[in-house]
């Protein structure tokens, strides 16, 4: 919330800051205010979707715009916006499923930082908007982000986290969608494993098959190879697979700093040769 | 007034109204200065030149000049291919620096390319992520040995250094490469010791000062026989560091319950069970603090004016400092120099029982951090200009040629004097980093601090003067921690914003298979982002309640 | 002058005394003006007298560095102190010509701005005037020196329009003249040596204005002559000589300002223009 | 003498308020809405651009437990003690000027005070800078001239913790602003002939006429110089900036509270904690104010 009297400045300085306002709503605004909003431009998709406030872009755009641009946030319009629109049967499934997603999750993040945004967090039941984005589209990115988030709040709670254990292991099995969205899920799973039950053997199986699908971040593609090659030379003490990834993070990354330190793995565990 | 005062007035009169008109025509003449100043230079170029600027605080010889060069060949070059284009150069002092870094940001219209600085936090929210751009090979590479490579993999440390862990991204590229070297003034050293051939390790190097400050005493000549340049922390830094790593290396691979490297937090929870005792990370301060006793007194304040003055005057042994000046240093010098290595800590010494030898300094020391702002105009061109800065054949002229400086790059041939300054790699140790030091600019400046104080005072117990003096700043370290992850845990909810963006772009290319494929790869970085922010959020609770618990010296774990 | 007759010595004391005061008041001058001539190996032998080789070339080297901001800083305190003056002039005349209701009140409001610390709102400021769209130009500079100057010169144009006297207004307003009228014709001539001095005041404030070029100009071509000379200083490479120039050349334009207003200047401080 | 206007008269005489609008629309923008905005930033985490949370007195806490700011302040009031006692100095010129008998050289002297004042003060204070630097500054140049250190040895005059205070607290030696010294010889000029000869008559030594006449009658140019300065050693941090950058010295002893707003706000990016300062800036200010209103009476 911006202090009044900035307004009271502006205006009386007579100093125009926003540009004039320009062409009425063409036809293609909609598209424009969507463009304008992928680019994370949120004064121009503001000013758009005011334009058009009846459209379904319209209003995705401002509910968004209301929560994520921070100069003009006012969360509490923005999130009964997008409630709107995911509960309305009418509207598409990709904008239910964002609006979805963005509601429930700006309303976790508040739940979490409660000396900020006291119970305000609480108007909205982030669980059953995840399980429902879940339930609405089963094996596309969005529900992975609803479960991802919903899965981590699980395993900080102590009497819940066996079961979220084996949920998580449900979900990555059966999961319907594209195998390249659940790199992040097993990532989730290794430090989880690792963290709240000291278990390498189920953390470096996640990891292995997160780092085979491919992870999307360059970095963590590469201290992933080192991690699964050091989690089975020190950890587990499984020889062969230690060497087959230190040989490979080798061949990957001959410049790298670690690349020293995975050959004296190698000669460590006997298999000095290149 | 008196009337003798009266007349007096009139006849001034004349000479006012003369001094009136020679205001108001210089008046004039500035206005029409300030406007060819700054408004007229859109007006003298052409409105169709695209104008960017590059600002740095590097004002060492050579640097401004090598820019200029890389400037004028770049607006040749763009002239070729029919664009019009010009880059200026801003130089501000580093003193001034950051806070003129950050002003310009939150103003409003920054630099095009900026030299970076400041916390993670200023740095996601306002540079832009170059992730998307670092994976295909740069332009201004063909026809050279980086020709095949992504610009990413045409970096010596295939851009480590520049990764923002904190938000695992990267928001600049490193330009040059600076190790840590001593430069030796060899008539002196050969006058003292009698010897030629310089020490390799900790035991000689200690003896050959000792040497020299029984002949200071000799000749009556205020001898320095360890020269260091203090102001900025920056040498008494990299001495702890390197002494750290060849003392701490094997931590590694127990610091951390996740895979390789070390964790304060875990380092400190090992400490508290009486895994660990606190002296595996004190000792290399022993070792500074009997280093430091040859140090210059005052050596806190001597700054780079005074080193040169204090080199050149012929009254110091070693001088550390890093390469950034070391080719000044060695031509003007008005004796013989030649530069080593920071001598390793040997079997021998009586500290260097456990020592690893050592260290690689592969990947170490590449800086010269360089970002684009969120709000810059021309972002396209500052991208162009910017992979022009780091393609092999530019960044050779100006960093080797003119600055006499380490490239960042890969494939890059020294010779000379240069030779020495080339990074260590014949060693499989890694460097690694003391909590004392990484946990946050501020409890790394205060460490210094208690470094430096250490030395002047020379205390008998020296780890057990830094340890309690680390846990009576426990306070500031604490809350330093605190604001991080009020920043890490505020910064969930600007990376949900990505996300949300994302989706929508995902949305709108609806068929566009490949324009998809790159918002689901960002997507799925932003995801893996979230993850890796739970981990430092975890990781420093731990640390925080751990950090706690600490105990004075020699009372931890029992 | 009190004629308090005292013997010779006495006097030869006093003189001794102010002397002295003035030689240490002058030595960083002298210094400065006597080590701008030398290069760095006749300064390092002998920075305290001229030495024959007089190098003219520092001046060069430092005009071409500080040339463009003294033009900058002329054109900035130029404009905000005639700009400050005229509303100054045109508050002082409200509140001294007449008492309407609320102008008590009024005159409140601008007296203990006086006594604000400005580095108090340093923060709120520069956030005022990104948000006016003002960083990085010049009027980020003068408008707020123009709102910062008007407690101080209202209160001391105040006093000074008081006193004259009151038939030289209402004569011009029989006859039609309106406000702006009696301004320009009555309070602008009478006070000419009050605004003269309160005007080189606000030239030389400007002048030396140091945090708000530093905090609200980025460019370089725009910066003013303070925080040239700061750059300047910050070099690594110090040649003392082109440095000591640079300042010669940064305190020439107010030495001429001087030389032509001094007489004004030194009655009006004298003539106590800040009264009790 | 001016219009009187009461309300009944306002509505031929409402023109007026036009003369006023223009400053104090200017005065309400650029003092009071910053002052404002200053208050209702104190209880934010504020970075100077998009992130604006209310924390309550999470800053005053901090404030509290900050001990750089209490250490800021026990320095400034440092530096305020001795720019009282260097206050002095220029009242011993003025008088000495004043009984100067030969009114030409009184002219010349007047305008030879002045000159000092119009070197632009970053000058004054980078020539200053030099005057302490360690190698080739004048002072140990001075002192090794004069054999009290060895040629080769340096004094660390703005690095060492102890010296940097009273190198800061010595700087601009002679202290004699123009200002000062105009505004006391204007006061000093006031006194009549008759009031010296009645003291000659009583047989008064010079030191009973400076305490007893010339003394008491410039009190309230002191007085306002006295408040002037106050304020002005508060709140500046130009020179100390200048000489030792935004840390404020060794360790940053030297650090004044201007200084730490500049260094937590523009270079650690704090823009709510730098308003919180700003607050206590304000209060101290005002108390000192009042106190030295109250307590300076003049004696009439």
């Amino acid at each position: 919330m911006v202090n009044p009297l900035w307004f009271l400045a502006v205006t009386l300085a007579g100093v125009g800051v926003v540009g004039a306002g320009e062409s009425g709503a063409n036809r293609n605004t909609p598209r424009e205010a969507l463009k304008a909003y992928a680019a994370m431009d949120y004064t121009l998709a503001g000013k758009l979707a005011a334009e058009i406030p009846d459209t379904p872009e319209g209003q995705l755009i401002s509910g968004l715009c209301d929560l994520y641009d921070r100069s003009r946030q006012n969360i509490r319009r923005g999130q009964s916006t997008l409630a709107g629109i995911f509960v309305s049967e009418s509207m598409p499934l990709d904008y239910r499923l964002e609006a979805g997603i963005a509601l429930g999750r700006t309303a976790q993040l508040m739940k979490e930082r409660r000396e900020l945004y006291g119970d305000a967090g609480d108007r909205y039941d982030h669980v059953k908007i995840f399980e429902r984005v879940m339930k609405m589209a089963p094996g596309s990115s969005a529900a992975r982000n609803a479960f991802l988030y919903l899965i981590r709040e699980r395993l900080e709670t102590p009497e819940l986290q066996e079961a979220a254990f084996e949920e998580l292991e449900i979900f990555i099995r059966d999961f319907s969608g594209d195998s390249k969205l659940l790199p992040p899920v097993h990532l989730l799973a290794e430090y989880e494993y690792i963290r709240l039950k000291n278990d390498y053997r189920n953390a470096v199986r996640h990891l292995r098959e997160g780092y085979e699908t491919g992870f999307a971040n360059p970095s963590e593609n590469r201290s992933g190879l080192f991690r699964l090659a050091f989690l089975y030379h020190k950890k587990i003490g499984d020889k062969p697979m230690a060497v087959k990834y230190y040989r490979e993070y080798l061949e990957r990354y001959p410049y790298s700093g670690q690349a020293a330190v995975a050959q004296r793995f190698l000669e460590e565990l006997g298999e000095g040769g290149k | 007034m008196s009337d003798r005062n009266r007349d007096e007035v009139y006849s001034a009169g004349r000479f006012q109204k003369l001094g009136l008109w020679l205001a108001v025509l210089f008046y004039v003449l500035s206005v029409v200065m300030v406007i060819r100043n700054c408004g007229g230079m859109s007006v003298v170029f052409s409105p169709d030149t695209r104008v960017i600027t590059i600002a740095h605080w590097q004002l060492e010889d050579g640097f401004r000049e090598g820019i200029d060069a890389a400037i004028a060949e770049y607006e040749k070059r763009k002239a070729g291919q029919g664009v019009k284009v010009k880059v200026r150069q801003v130089a501000i002092p580093v003193r001034g620096y950051p806070q003129w870094f950050l002003t310009q940001l939150i103003g409003g219209n920054p630099a095009d390319i900026l030299e970076v600085t400041g916390s993670s936090d200023i740095l996601n929210q306002y540079f832009t992520p170059l992730s998307p751009y670092i994976g295909s090979p740069n332009p201004w590479n063909k026809g050279t040995p980086l020709e095949k490579m992504s610009w990413r993999e045409s970096f010596a440390d295939d851009m480590l250094s520049a990764l923002d862990t904190a938000y695992s991204e990267f928001f600049s590229v490193c330009t040059f490469m600076h190790t840590t070297r001593l430069y030796v003034n060899m008539k002196l050293y050969e006058e003292a010791t009698g010897k030629t051939e310089l020490p390799d390790t900790l035991t000689d190097w200690l003896d050959a000062c000792r040497k020299l400050k029984e002949y200071g005493v000799k000749q009556n000549r205020p001898i320095i026989p360890i020269g260091v340049r203090g102001f900025d922390k920056g040498t008494i830094g990299q001495i702890f560091g390197t002494y750290y790593s060849e003392l701490c290396t094997d931590l590694s691979d127990t610091g951390s319950r996740y895979g390789y490297g070390t964790q304060p937090g875990e380092l400190f929870r090992q400490i508290n069970a009486g895994e660990l005792s606190e002296d595996r990370l004190l000792e290399p301060v022993e070792v500074v603090t009997e280093v430091g006793q040859y140090f210059a007194d005052g050596f806190p304040a001597i700054d780079l004016e005074q080193t040169k003055y204090l080199f050149f005057a012929g009254n110091v042994a070693f001088f550390i400092d890093g390469t950034w000046n070391a080719f000044s240093m060695i031509n003007n010098a008005p004796f013989p120099v030649r530069v080593i290595q920071i001598p390793m800590l040997d079997r021998e010494h009586r500290l260097g029982a456990k020592a690893f030898g050592r260290i690689t300094e592969l990947g170490s020391g590449i800086q010269g951090r360089f970002g684009i702002p969120k709000k810059t105009r021309d972002f396209e061109l500052a991208l162009d200009f910017l992979q022009f800065l780091t393609s092999w054949e530019i960044n050779q002229l100006v960093m080797v040629e003119h600055c006499k400086w380490m490239s960042s790059l890969k494939e890059v041939k020294y010779e000379g004097v240069m030779k020495e300054f080339e990074p260590v790699t014949n060693t499989s140790h890694t460097a690694v980093s003391s909590p004392f030091t990484s946990i946050g600019s501020l409890t790394n400046r205060l460490s210094l601090q208690r470094l430096e104080n250490s030395i002047i005072r020379q205390p008998e117990d020296p780890k057990a003067f830094f340890w309690n003096d680390f846990l009576h700043d426990r306070e500031q370290t604490l809350d330093e921690i605190q604001e991080a992850t009020y920043g890490v845990q505020r910064n969930l909810w600007s990376m949900d914003g990505t996300r949300s963006a994302l989706a929508v772009g995902v949305i709108l290319s609806e068929s566009d298979s490949s324009e998809i494929g790159l918002f689901l790869q960002r997507s799925n970085i932003n995801l893996e982002g979230i993850v890796s922010r739970y981990r430092a959020v975890d990781a420093n609770i731990l640390l925080m309640e751990e950090l706690g618990k600490l105990k004075e010296y020699g009372k931890n774990g029992n | 002058m009190a004629r308090v007759v005292r013997s010779r010595t006495v006097e030869f004391f006093k003189h001794v005394f102010i002397l002295l005061v003035l030689f240490f008041a002058f030595v960083p001058m002298y210094l400065m003006i006597n080590i701008s001539l030398k290069d760095n190996q006749q300064f390092a032998r002998n920075p305290w007298f001229p030495e024959a080789p007089f190098h003219w070339e520092n001046y060069l080297f430092s005009w071409d560095h500080l040339g463009g901001t003294i033009f900058n800083t002329a054109f900035v305190a130029i404009t905000a102190t005639v700009l400050t003056l005229a509303v100054a002039i045109v508050g002082a005349f409200f509140f001294a010509r007449y008492k309407m209701p609320g102008s008590k009140f009024l005159f409140g409001v601008f007296i203990i701005l006086m006594m604000y610390p400005s580095v108090a709102n340093m923060v709120p400021m520069f956030k005022l005037i990104t948000s006016l769209g003002l960083y990085n130009t010049h009027f980020a500079l003068i408008i707020p020196a123009i709102a910062g100057g008007q407690a101080f010169n209202i209160f001391v144009l105040r006093n000074f329009i008081e006193d004259i006297p009151q038939d030289l207004f209402d004569a011009i307003e029989i006859d039609g003249g309106n406000m702006f009228y009696q301004i320009w014709h009555v309070v602008i001539p009478l006070s000419m040596p009050i605004i003269g001095t309160l005007g080189i005041l606000s030239i030389i404030g400007q002048w030396n204005n140091f945090v708000s070029p530093l905090l609200y100009l980025r460019d370089t071509n725009l910066q003013t002559i303070s925080v040239a000379l700061l750059h300047l200083e910050g070099e690594y490479t110090k040649n003392w000589g082109q440095l000591m120039a640079g300042y010669t050349i940064a305190s020439i334009p107010l030495v001429v300002l001087f030389i032509f207003c001094m007489k004004l200047f030194i009655r009006g401080l004298s003539s106590g223009a800040v009264k009790g | 003498m001016a219009i009187e206007v009461p309300f009944r008269k306002l509505r031929y005489y409402w023109p007026a308020y036009l003369l006023i609008a223009l400053p104090l629309l200017l005065v309400l923008v650029f003092s009071y809405h910053p002052i404002v905005n200053g208050m209702w930033h104190m209880f934010y985490r504020w970075d100077g651009d998009t992130v604006e949370e209310f924390v309550g007195f999470q800053n005053i806490v901090r404030m509290w437990r900050d001990s750089s700011l209490l250490h800021s302040f026990f320095v400034v009031t440092i530096f305020v003690v001795a720019n009282i006692v260097k206050m002095a100095l220029p009242i011993i010129v003025a008088v000495v000027l004043h009984h100067v008998i030969s009114d030409r050289m009184g002219y010349l002297y007047r305008i030879l005070f002045v000159i000092p004042m119009i070197i632009p003060g970053m000058v004054g204070i980078l020539i200053w800078k030099y005057f302490y630097e360690p190698n080739s500054g004048i002072l140990n140049n001075l002192l090794r001239m004069m054999g009290f250190i060895s040629p080769t040895e340096t004094i660390q005059w703005l690095s060492d913790e102890l010296l940097v205070i009273p190198s800061l607290v010595f700087m601009g030696f002679p202290w004699v602003g123009a200002f000062g010294v105009l505004i006391y010889l204007a006061g000093l000029q006031g006194i009549s002939e008759d009031v010296y000869e009645a003291a000659e008559i009583d047989g008064a030594g010079p030191l009973t006429v400076f305490f007893k006449i010339e003394l008491p009658l410039i009190m309230t140019q002191v007085r306002i110089n006295l408040i002037l300065m106050i304020i002005g050693t508060i709140q500046s941090w130009e020179n100390i900036y200048l000489f030792l950058g935004a840390d404020g010295g060794p360790g940053g002893i030297a650090t004044v509270p201007g200084l730490l707003i500049f260094r937590e706000a523009f270079a650690r990016g704090l823009f709510g904690y730098g308003c919180a300062i700003g607050f206590v800036i304000f209060v101290v200010t005002l108390v000192l104010t009042l106190i030295n209103n109250r307590f300076v009476r003049v004696r009439k």
